[in-house]
């Protein structure tokens, strides 16, 4: 079987958040008919395109129509009654759902504490060794686990230089490379046709920028838009957004 | 003051520092600079030492030599100074020349993390000492690659374990955690809740109004979803 | 001179020079550091540069800069300097503070070996004994420093010469290696397969086919994969 593992393809509360950002949703207001919907219809095309759907987007997918059947009993029950906010049942997940986005968030924050502090060098080599006696040294890191992981370091590094070569001959492209070039797409042109640009590729070229395009969209790095379903998808610039 | 670095000349005492924090591949943090200090002249290791007369004038003098420093490496225009980072002061090169030379040595690519390896740390980083279930709770998804990536990088360590059904292992950040995003101490990093704000915010657009959202067509469509679901 | 790092101001190129060498974890030799500036503006990497009118106009004015970097650290008084070791360029300690460093170093224990020393060190633990050029061809980088400076730290030995055209040297782990990582002997090694894959991938000239992993069959499931797709 040929399975795609998206890596860090994230889990059902990422995908829930993006349909919600997306549909500008009150997160206290899911339309929890339509989310589960697309969720199911989002679990279909991983399948169709054999990415492993992780056995959490399974769960999510019984939880959302568990709570939609609460919510079919709840509008039975109490026809005429204004709803209370704490017997709601999708406030479980709402709160759930803020929880792990405020983690998102300050993970973004990080990320650019990261990057305005990268070009702070550290010093690395210094020469006092040859001014003292080599035989009263010990080395801090002169461990079995050190020299192992520098094995790893070496099997890691010298793989990923095979592996690419390996690719050149059966894919053209990874989804990474097709990322880059996607980006750089639309920071040049902002906006542009998803049919356009498949034109001449492949078929497996269509599946990895597809993918790529899909995966770009839900790190928010770039917009698709498709007015109606299997018309052409544009995907768009996502700069304003921020 | 007994102790003679304290009765050298400024010139000596800043060169002393300069060369110690130079010399180490680490930060080093105000107590290691007192402890070597006071033991060069002592056999002894010096303990208890935090709220003596003596430690304090030492961190007064301290800053003293190491703003001093900073400021005649600036003067002379080197392209690196001494920064406070993870409790400690290191030797760093100063922001635009890192650049530059990030830039020239192409090879050495600055390591970027995940978004879930971010995820991972921010989780960790408030709500330390945490455990991997307990992250896998927040995150909605298996977390385990990354957990342990993370420890081999050394951002995140195995702090203990909590005394819970089935002991599970507690993680904790790292000095080099600290380094990474170029904080002082976990202390710096803003309020969680000034997050929570922004999400809320950010995703509620009426909170007065609650409806339920579910009409007579929806609740056939769902039951045939249902259906079909079953099938499957 | 056509690199743009020679149209730069002497001021930014000094500052350059001297950031390079504090934050490189090797002591830097001339060949390294015009390979590195050389590399930004052109893709591949210069081989066979070392007769050329560029390279030679290079070493003058490195020396230059290096001349004058030790000259504005004299004068502005810092205790460390760049030196001359083992064919490279680093930074080290001024003679009169080496005591200070040399207290430092036994209270902290503080030094590690490099990633290259590691890695090199591995390789010959495992393959011993073993010559420069397969080390080379392992980690697919030039090694010659780190393993001179192993060899001085005595972590290293000349264990004989290698009987194939040119004679090169051979190399071993020595006792202190053992003693340093708490070995008794090379055979309380852990085992490594998935290593011996790498050598023995890399060390087999005969075989400079690499075969495809992905067979004949897999490529035609994912082909009528993606036949079904278009049909959705």
């Amino acid at each position: 079987m040929f399975k795609i593992k998206l890596q860090d393809f994230e889990g059902p509360f990422d995908l829930l958040l993006y349909f919600i950002k997306r549909d500008e949703i009150d997160i206290y207001n899911i339309p929890i008919a339509n989310i589960s919907h697309e969720f199911l219809e989002y679990i279909n095309l991983m399948q169709m395109l054999d990415i492993e759907v992780a056995s959490e987007f399974i769960l999510m997918a019984a939880t959302l129509l568990q709570i939609k059947a609460e919510m079919l009993l709840r509008l039975h029950e109490e026809t005429e009654e204004q709803a209370s906010i704490e017997d709601d049942p999708r406030l479980p997940l709402v709160e759930q759902l803020i929880e792990y986005k405020k983690f998102k968030e300050s993970s973004r924050y990080l990320a650019h504490r990261a990057e305005e502090f990268q070009n702070h060098l550290y010093r690395k080599v210094f020469d006092a060794e040859t001014k003292l006696n080599e035989n009263e040294v010990n080395y801090k890191n002169a461990s079995l686990f050190s020299l192992m992981n520098a094995i790893n370091s070496i099997i890691k590094r010298r793989n990923n230089e095979i592996a690419r070569y390996h690719q050149v001959n059966l894919f053209p492209i990874s989804i990474d490379e097709k990322k880059k070039e996607i980006i750089n797409l639309v920071r040049r042109k902002s906006r542009f046709s998803f049919l356009h640009y498949i034109r001449s590729f492949t078929k497996i070229e269509i599946v990895v920028s597809f993918l790529a395009i899909l995966e770009l969209a839900r790190q928010n790095e770039l917009k698709i838009i498709q007015q109606n379903y299997l018309d052409d998808i544009i995907i768009m610039s996502n700069l304003n957004l921020n | 003051m007994e102790n003679s670095f304290f009765k050298l000349d400024f010139e000596t005492q800043k060169a002393i520092i300069e060369t110690l924090i130079f010399v180490s591949d680490e930060q080093l943090t105000d107590d290691s600079i007192y402890n070597i200090i006071i033991n060069l002249d002592k056999e002894t290791t010096p303990l208890e030492h935090s709220n003596s007369e003596d430690y304090h004038n030492f961190l007064t003098l301290l800053n003293e030599i190491i703003i001093k420093i900073n400021d005649e490496l600036d003067k002379s225009n080197r392209p690196y100074q001494i920064i406070r980072i993870a409790n400690g002061w290191q030797f760093a090169t100063r922001q635009e020349y890192g650049r530059i030379v990030r830039y020239y040595y192409k090879s050495k690519q600055v390591r970027r993390l995940s978004n879930a390896a971010l995820e991972i740390l921010s989780i960790i980083a408030y709500r330390q000492p945490i455990t991997k279930p307990e992250i896998e709770l927040i995150r909605g998804v298996n977390s385990s690659e990354t957990v342990n990536s993370l420890l081999e990088k050394n951002l995140i360590k195995i702090s203990g374990r909590k005394s819970v059904l089935g002991r599970p292992l507690e993680y904790s950040t790292t000095d080099e955690f600290l380094k990474l995003f170029g904080l002082n101490s976990l202390d710096e990093l803003p309020e969680i809740t000034e997050f929570e704000e922004l999400v809320r915010r950010e995703l509620q657009q009426d909170e007065n109004d609650i409806t339920l959202d579910v009409s007579q067509d929806v609740i056939e469509q769902v039951e045939a979803k249902i259906d079909g679901l079953e099938l499957n």
